[in-house]
């Protein structure tokens, strides 16, 4: 049940992108076609995990054990960075249309809030690894869930009529203001 | 029992209460007549004539070595006065055979009658049908006698004969059917053994209760085994993808002809022009088409000569009302406004109609309120107002994708659009530019 | 303070790096994969700020679009005008060496000048208006007036004027011939900068037709090409044309005789 | 880079031409996240500026002896090495500040301004342009988060810095300070620069 | 020219004025032209015939859909609702007009749409709510919720509905301060006299948070607390009906939402008659009405397609059960429309329907 | 040097260094900050058991409790409580008789309702001299069954009154209180088994 909220909360309620504010920069940037932004949800999603897992076990069995909390965003941050970057070039050998879904993406996510603040919020909520794990899942979710929400909508816009000083990002955060708004109907969900 | 139809289309006002009830009369011989080279899908006429030359009513003026074309002929007697561009009523100009009357009467050459047309073999029929010059009438012009020779390849198990004429205010086929019932129905016997098919279908739309009827009992007086379905008035019903739908229930695909499903339509119009060349000898040099609409005096169905300029006909069925402001060749979903109306009938042309302002659309546009009305329209299960919005912003591999080039732009879409949005010119537009990116694409 | 803490973390965070720089060269070597050296370079001057700002995941993937020429060239908002400009010397597109172009609008054929057929009603777009009929305008060939060429332009180097014709601001124009593009009736050509004189029509209707549309046709009464010699002109279809190999860039007109006036240099004043 | 750029130039033109916020849209994060009071927006303003400057400083030193295979991992530990240093700092002497911003102070690590400017400015200029360089697009961040929590927290709380400024019967826009007023108010704050730089252009 | 008749070419060559006389054609070509009274025919393509209906028609239609609602409001809340509905809508068009000013754009007034937006969001607000509160959401409706997105047809959102939002965001007291209908007392509840002081609380708080279940006749006629046009489910039902019969409102959306909110609610009441409120009382309660007839109806925010209707009404109302039983909030019917508004894009696309003759894939 | 060897030993240096760097610093800033943190728990501590003086913490079953003594007798607990509020965790300082049958204090440790809403629970401007009045008013109560009202004052001492327009957080804390010291109130007599 734990769980459960812990993954509603984090995909909806309490959306990275709409309430906490991470991982606003690729979210204006690649929500401008609904095909990329797919391929960027889950390419996060993907990084989320692997963080979340990684992280965890730095963070719990080494970091704390030997008292070097000092060093955690170092820590985490070095490991990010070079995991995906590892990540990114395995698959790029690996299999050329996994890279062109999703491998290209990856550059892109190192430097996204989104990462570090979903490892460094596991850590200052002490989430057990399954929860941790969980709340990376849902978080990964809820990035793809407005992300895609969004490119839809600029799809959709590019055919209408935008002031032209409001084209891209600033109706982009209009918009984002929009659902903003209209999913604050979720809270006390959880 | 619930008449036959197909999904979507379009409930329109009729008008056909102009013309409906009044007999064909026919045009006295025009003073000149301009007859076009081209007045068909397909490669255009060489003409055979020269400036000066006299012609015979009937004699081949022009004609192609393709084999996608049809031959057009002289439709009175007299002297070949230019050859020369004259505006045509699709607008544009384009060369054309222009004939003066000599003679108060015809003076007829005639094609060869053949004795037994059954006994014929089946290529000189159809090459028969071609130098009649025989096209479809329904409105698209398309070289009859390539229809009814089809690839073998395609199995071809029903013919459907179009009496559909689902057109606001067109009656010719209407009164063509009622006066004119048995050389149709030879005629589609004709063609019917040509394609040598045993399945034929007249469909009928329900609001032409007498076609219906005198079709039905001269079928059985014949002894044809014809089937006449009556369907529901609904437009486009006569466009043949959903005529197909409606009679046999079959999907032409995408992209694909009625043959692809094994089946052919024509025209009713078209059926007897087979018939009177291959039983009469008589080329494609004359047809019914329908004078009407509010601005005409006299509305008529009017028995007329290919090349007759608009303005005889007019003038035959009163003249204009002064009101007038728009009129235009075809029905009002799918005809072409004209501007001059020295221009002459062509072999598809069905119908006149002039109106008053009355009827005339409204100008003032909306922007797209997203509707639906024109998705709820849509024959062709596509999103108008997507392919328009994306035309408008030049985004053609979308629209392309988004089956741009399945509209067959009956205007249904159009017609309903609370907007006024003129999506079929929106979507003209689109559709050309597509065709010349795939172009583009072909060449690099 | 201890020594000791700040060695267990020297280590730590060394031993970290170690663990993943080794990861890094071993997965360099091994997992090498051969491209165009052209990406790399441009990724190179990139801000690699991978911020995605350019509608593309990350640098890498935009330099790759902007070699298969998916991208422009300055999409990339962070690097700026330096940027572009970099990776425009990467990809070695500076612009050619050779005459710039210039959009030249070849109609005189106003409201002013032209006959008119009817009213029309329809799209205000000339492709639209071309196709079903040529809206308004009784003069086959001749501008339409709805301005396509000025919305295909995105340079703003093109307004209508109040005589419904399309004018070209020869200093923002920069010849890419968008507008050329978007005419349906081609009335707008791409000449080098030397031609300054033309044949402003492009009707190819026999004079005793021409006559009658426009105030500004020409009628292909050949004068201008008898005038200035053969070689210099010729008539094509009814329609007179400058044989700008021979012409060269002289400026004033071979002739004043022309009766509709439609031969126009560029350099006479109060000509667009 | 041009050549000739002037050293002004370097500087000035974070504040207006290449603002990181309206015109490159990097550093969102923050930027919306601690605009709810000017107080929180002067604090990461500074924040950032403080580590923009200290690793451009460290990487522009650096710039030739880092292999372009490690390039991002070892700017991002140097970068993270100076945010924990500035969080440390306030969660010391500012504890009230640092509870307000949160993870936001960690997160400057990956604000792609920082790791941005690094890599288009000081890996690639000498140490004193990249110094000028980053306290330009320091100063102009630190604006923008200044004028964006001013105006959501006058309009939000009716206060600034704490401070009652609107009249009595105001009720503040409780909108202004949670999530969707951040958007709304940074979107037209995007919208409005768009529309001045227009306007400039044309005359 | 005809007077009373703009045409295109007559308005080109009106604006036109300036420009010298002609000069004289050769011989004008035009006199060869055979046409009634010497005035060219009118070019244009086809189909030259179309719909009685247009875009201003359909929104007075629906402005006079909501007249029986208005009446009640008024009946039940006082002359209030008259000064709240009217500073609304003017908002809403001063708004309207500035910035179609601003943007150099034809005027849009005329068209009803501003004035709709307007209406309909003083109806979606407390009887109590201060004048000046429906000012700021009327030009965020206008200004925010639709010219910034484009003008008429370009929103994604329901700007109404957006402004509700955004009012309900900032002044959350305000927006959940309930005053009982003039005729209402506690006793027209349900006869529960038991907490002293309901000063005012709509059917739904009172249920989620004192579990009180409101009596359906009140209910129906309206004679309850809650926004000034929710609460008489009769009004609505009498305007909403109207408007399916004049075919301005897509019926499938009315049908999928009510139907999917009973169906839904249902299930629960079944499992739990006391902790879950009837299917009754949920389509009667609450805003449901008024959103499904005439706010997800907006076309403009609406998907196009026929399966995407569905999907978006459905989906509607399951959101809508989801956030009324388990949400913080006791009413959802904004936010449920407002989100499968955003959706409504993404549905749009994936609910294309197959071309006439596509093989099925 | 080849590449391969110069990234390992750039990046491993720049680490170490980083690590060196920031170890040292933390001596400098990791006493303040612990000083802080236990100032602050101290203070909500002092807070919730206003009567002892002396303070004691043992660990059982995921609980802190901090045992206030005063002149060596226990005089109350206290331990965190968190649970779900509006938008997020609360989390709180209650402060318990011995027996933990009455709540001697309250204090909110972090919430992030809606600003100006739900974070009354915590602290309200708009009542002058009383902000805290919401967390106050639970001193006193009997444990076990705490409920709510609205818009009245509470007749009975398991009764508190919620803050209007965020009956939702009110809920939440009463909710929170219920269970965790019921739970709490186990864990703490499994230790003295
Ligand atoms: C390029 C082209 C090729 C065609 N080929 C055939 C054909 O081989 N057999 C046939 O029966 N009809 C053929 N048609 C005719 C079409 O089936 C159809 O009758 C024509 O396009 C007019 O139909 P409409 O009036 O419904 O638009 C062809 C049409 C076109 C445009
Ligand atoms: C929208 C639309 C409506 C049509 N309506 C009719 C009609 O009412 N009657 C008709 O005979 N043909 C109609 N046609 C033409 C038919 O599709 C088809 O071309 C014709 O029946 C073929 O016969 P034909 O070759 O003898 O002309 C219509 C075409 C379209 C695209
Ligand atoms: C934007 C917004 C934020 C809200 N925040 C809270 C909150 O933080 N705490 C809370 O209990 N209720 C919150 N609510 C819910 C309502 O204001 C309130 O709980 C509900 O109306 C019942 O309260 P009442 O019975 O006291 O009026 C919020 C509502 C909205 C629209
Ligand atoms: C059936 C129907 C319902 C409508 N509902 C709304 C509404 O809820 N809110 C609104 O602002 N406009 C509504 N409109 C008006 C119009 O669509 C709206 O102004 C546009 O969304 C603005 O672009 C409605 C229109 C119709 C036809
Ligand atoms: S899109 Fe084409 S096929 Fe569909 S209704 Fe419009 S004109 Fe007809
Ligand atoms: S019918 Fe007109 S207004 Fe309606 S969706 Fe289609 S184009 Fe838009
Ligand atoms: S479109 Fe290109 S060629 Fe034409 S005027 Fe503009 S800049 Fe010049
Ligand atoms: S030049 Fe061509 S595109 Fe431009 S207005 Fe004239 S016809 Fe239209
Ligand atoms: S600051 Fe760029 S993603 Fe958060």
């Amino acid at each position: 049940m734990n769980l459960i909220v812990i993954f509603i909360s984090a995909a909806i309620v309490n959306n990275f992108v709409l309430s906490q504010f991470l991982g606003i920069c690729p979210f204006v940037g690649v929500s401008k076609r609904l095909d990329s932004a797919v391929s960027m949800g889950m390419a996060v999603t993907f990084v989320m995990t692997i963080t979340a897992v990684v992280t965890w076990l730095i963070y719990h069995l080494l970091l704390v054990p030997y008292n070097l909390e000092i060093l955690q965003y170092v820590s985490f941050i070095l490991v990010i960075a070079s995991l995906v970057q590892l990540v990114e070039m395995f698959i790029r050998k690996v299999s050329k249309p996994l890279y062109d879904s999703l491998g290209i993406f990856l550059p892109l996510i190192t430097t996204n809030c989104a990462i570090l603040g979903l490892a460094l919020i596991s850590v200052l909520r002490n989430y057990s690894f399954m929860e941790s794990l969980i709340y990376s899942i849902g978080a990964g979710a809820g990035f793809t869930l407005a992300l895609v929400i969004m490119a839809g909508i600029r799809e959709e816009l590019e055919l209408a009529d935008v002031p032209k000083q409001f084209q891209g990002a600033a109706i982009t955060m209009i918009i984002a203001g929009s659902l903003a708004l209209a999913f604050m109907g979720f809270a006390g969900l959880i | 029992m619930k008449l036959r139809t197909f999904k979507k289309g379009i409930h329109l006002n009729e008008y056909k209460e102009f013309s409906q009830d009044k007999k064909i009369e026919k045009l006295p011989l025009p003073q000149r007549v301009y007859i076009p080279l081209q007045q068909h899908i397909g490669a255009p006429c060489e003409p055979l004539v020269k400036k000066g030359e006299t012609v015979k009513t009937g004699q081949m003026i022009g004609r192609s070595s393709a084999y996608v074309s049809a031959p057009i002929h002289a439709s009175i007697t007299g002297e070949v006065k230019a050859i020369d561009k004259f505006p045509h009523p699709l607008g544009m100009r384009v060369e054309m055979i222009h004939i003066e009357r000599t003679s108060e009467d015809d003076e007829w050459e005639y094609l060869p009658i053949p004795k037994n047309w059954e006994k014929m073999p089946r290529v000189e029929v159809i090459k028969l049908i071609n130098d009649a010059g025989i096209v479809g009438m329904g409105g698209a012009g398309f070289p009859t006698h390539v229809k009814l020779n089809p690839p073998p390849d395609k199995k071809i198990d029903s013919f459907i004969l179009n009496g559909v004429e689902c057109e606001p205010y067109l009656t010719s086929d209407h009164r063509l059917m009622v006066e004119y019932t048995d050389q149709i129905l030879k005629g589609m016997h004709i063609i019917m053994s040509l394609l040598n098919v045993k399945n034929g279908y007249i469909g009928i739309e329900n609001n032409k209760p007498d076609a219906i009827e005198i079709m039905s009992q001269r079928v059985n007086d014949l002894g044809y085994p014809y089937q006449v379905v009556p369907l529901e008035v609904k437009y486009p019903q006569g466009a043949e993808k959903l005529l197909i739908k409606s009679v046999l229930n079959r999907n032409v695909p995408v992209g694909g002809l009625p043959m692809d499903v094994g089946v052919v339509v024509n025209n009713v119009a078209t059926a007897k022009a087979v018939a009177d060349a291959v039983l009469k000898g008589i080329p494609l040099i004359e047809r019914v088409t329908t004078v009407t609409g509010d601005g005409i005096i006299n509305p008529k169905n009017v028995l007329t000569r290919i090349g007759t300029p608009f303005s005889d006909l007019i003038d035959f069925c009163g003249g204009l009302k002064d009101e007038t402001t728009m009129v235009f060749m075809g029905g009002p979903m799918m005809g072409q406004a004209q501007y001059d109306l020295s221009i002459p009938i062509i072999k598809a042309a069905g119908g006149i109609v002039c109106n008053t302002s009355k009827m005339v659309k409204m100008v003032e546009h909306y922007p797209c309120i997203r509707c639906g009305a024109c998705v709820d329209a849509c024959p062709m299960y596509l999103l108008p107002t997507r392919l328009a919005k994306l035309t408008e912003h030049k985004k053609y591999e979308e629209a392309d994708k988004l089956g741009i080039q399945t509209c067959i732009e009956c205007g249904s879409c159009a017609f309903s659009c609370p907007a006024h949005i003129p999506l079929v010119q929106w979507i003209r537009v689109g559709k050309m530019r597509v065709s010349e990116l795939k172009l583009k694409q072909k060449v690099s | 303070m201890d020594l000791s803490a700040i060695l267990i973390s020297m280590g730590g965070m060394g031993g970290i790096g170690l663990i993943f720089a080794t990861g890094l060269a071993i997965a360099n070597k091994k997992l090498h994969v051969e491209e165009d050296p052209r990406i790399a370079q441009i990724n190179d001057v990139l801000p690699g700020a991978n911020c995605g700002g350019c509608g593309f995941a990350g640098c890498m993937n935009f330099a790759e679009n902007v070699v298969k020429g998916n991208a422009p060239l300055n999409g990339c908002p962070v690097g700026g005008v330096g940027t572009a400009n970099e990776i425009a010397k990467i990809l070695g597109v500076e612009v050619e060496a050779g005459e710039p172009l210039k959009a030249r609008v070849l109609c005189q054929g106003g409201l002013n000048e032209m006959a008119i057929k009817g009213e029309y009603l329809g799209l205000k777009s000339c492709v639209a208006a071309h196709i079903s009929g040529g809206a308004m305008k009784l003069c086959e060939w001749g501008c339409l007036g709805f301005g396509d060429c000025v919305s295909a332009c995105m340079f703003d180097a093109i307004y209508m004027n109040e005589n419904r014709l399309p004018v070209v601001i020869e200093d923002k124009c920069v010849g890419c011939g968008k507008c050329a593009e978007a005419c349906p009736r081609n009335i707008i050509e791409m000449h080098p900068i030397s031609h300054r004189v033309f044949v402003k029509c492009r009707n190819q209707d026999a004079g005793k037709y021409s006559r009658l549309v426009c105030t500004r046709a020409c009628i292909g009464c050949g004068i201008c090409v008898r005038e200035a010699g053969e070689n210099m002109m010729y008539l094509e279809n009814g329609l007179a044309h400058f044989n700008y190999e021979k012409w060269g860039n002289k400026a004033d007109l071979p002739t004043q005789k022309c009766p509709n006036h439609v031969l126009v240099s560029l350099d006479e004043e109060g000509t667009t | 880079m041009a050549k000739k750029v002037s050293l002004l130039e370097d500087f000035t033109k974070g504040i207006w031409k290449e603002n990181p916020i309206l015109i490159a849209l990097l550093g969102l994060c923050p930027t919306l996240a601690v605009t709810t009071s000017v107080e929180n927006g002067i604090a990461m303003g500074l924040a950032v500026s403080f580590t923009l400057v200290c690793s451009s400083t460290i990487i522009s030193l650096l710039r030739n002896i880092i292999p372009k295979q490690v390039r991002i991992a070892s700017f991002i530990v140097i970068i993270a090495t100076f945010v924990t240093i500035a969080d440390r700092f306030l969660a010391a002497f500012y504890p009230e500040i640092s509870k307000n911003l949160g993870p936001f102070i960690p997160l400057i690590i990956v604000n792609c301004i920082i790791l941005g400017r690094q890599e288009a400015f000081a890996s690639k200029n000498n140490v004193g342009r990249s110094i000028l360089d980053a306290c330009g697009m320091g100063l102009g961040f630190t604006l923008i988060l200044i004028v964006l929590s001013t105006i959501r927290e006058l309009l939000g709380s009716g206060t600034i810095m704490g401070f009652k400024i609107m009249w009595d019967s105001f009720s503040p826009w409780m909108v202004m300070i949670l999530p969707p007023g951040a958007f709304l108010t940074l979107g037209l704050m995007i919208g409005a620069s768009n529309w001045i730089n227009d306007r400039r252009k044309r005359s | 020219m005809e007077k009373n008749e703009t045409t295109a070419s007559a308005q080109i060559l009106d604006t036109q004025k300036n420009v010298q006389e002609p000069p004289k054609l050769k011989k004008d070509p035009r006199e060869k032209l055979y046409k009634p009274k010497g005035r060219p025919l009118i070019l244009a393509s086809s189909p030259f015939s179309q719909t009685k209906d247009s875009v201003p028609k359909i929104m007075w239609f629906v402005s006079l859909a909501l007249s029986p609602t208005i009446i009640c409001s008024v009946i039940f809340f006082g002359i209030r609702s008259i000064y709240m509905i009217s500073t609304s809508i003017l908002a809403a068009l001063v708004t309207e007009f500035v910035i179609t000013r601003l943007r150099k754009q034809p005027d849009t007034l005329s068209d009803g749409s501003a004035f709709l937006t307007g209406l309909l969001l003083a109806l979606t607000l407390p009887p109590t709510f201060p004048i000046s509160g429906c000012i700021l959401g009327s030009v965020f409706a206008i200004f925010i919720g639709k010219q910034l997105f484009g003008g008429l047809g370009c929103n994604i959102f329901n700007p109404a509905l957006l402004g509700r939002a955004f009012l309900q965001a900032s002044f959350p007291v305000k927006m959940t301060t309930w005053t009982l209908p003039r005729f209402a007392d506690i006793h027209t509840y349900s006869g529960v006299t038991s907490a002293d002081a309901i000063t005012g609380a709509t059917p739904l708080g009172l249920f989620k948070y004192e579990n009180i279940v409101t009596d359906l006749k009140p209910l129906f006629l309206g004679n309850v607390g809650g926004s000034l046009g929710e609460t008489s489910a009769l009004a609505l039902l009498i305007g909403g009906i109207f408007l399916l019969m004049m075919r301005h409102a897509d019926w499938r959306i009315p049908v999928g939402f009510l139907g999917s909110v009973a169906f839904f609610g249902g299930i629960f009441w079944l499992v739990d008659s006391t902790a879950y409120p009837s299917p009754l009382f949920h389509l009667l309660s609450g805003g449901l009405l008024l959103g499904a007839f005439f706010m997800a109806t907006d076309m403009v925010t609406s998907p196009i397609t026929i399966k995407g209707t569905w999907i978006y009404s459905i989906g509607a109302g399951i959101l809508l059960v989801i956030i009324r039983l388990f949400g913080g909030l006791p009413e959802g019917v904004m936010y449920s429309i407002l989100i499968m508004n955003g959706l409504t894009p993404l549905i749009n696309r994936y609910t294309r329907p197959k071309f006439f003759g596509e093989a099925r894939a | 040097m080849n590449t391969s060897a110069k990234m390992i030993l750039v990046l491993t240096v720049i680490s170490a260094l980083s690590g060196g760097l920031l170890s040292y610093w933390d001596s400098f800033t990791s006493e303040k900050i612990e000083a802080y943190r236990q100032s602050e728990i101290q203070k909500a501590v002092q807070k919730v058991l206003p009567e002892s003086d002396e303070r004691k913490e043992i660990q059982q079953n995921g609980f802190t409790f901090y045992i206030g003594y005063k002149n060596g007798e226990i005089t109350g607990i206290s331990f965190v409580a968190e649970g779900g509020g509006f938008q997020d965790i609360i989390s709180m300082m209650v402060g318990v008789t011995p027996d933990f049958s009455h709540i001697t204090g309250l204090a909110i440790l972090s919430q992030k309702e809606t600003p100006g809403l739900g974070t009354k629970i915590d602290y309200d401007p708009s009542r002058e001299g009383m902000e805290t009045w919401f967390t106050d008013q639970f001193k006193g109560k009997k444990t076990g069954n705490l409920t709510y009202v609205k818009n009245q004052k509470p007749r009975s001492d398991s009764e508190i009154e919620a803050i209007t327009g965020a009956t939702i957080s009110s809920n939440a804390v009463v909710t929170i209180l219920n269970e965790k010291i019921s739970a709490a109130k186990a864990a703490f007599e499994s230790i003295n088994e």
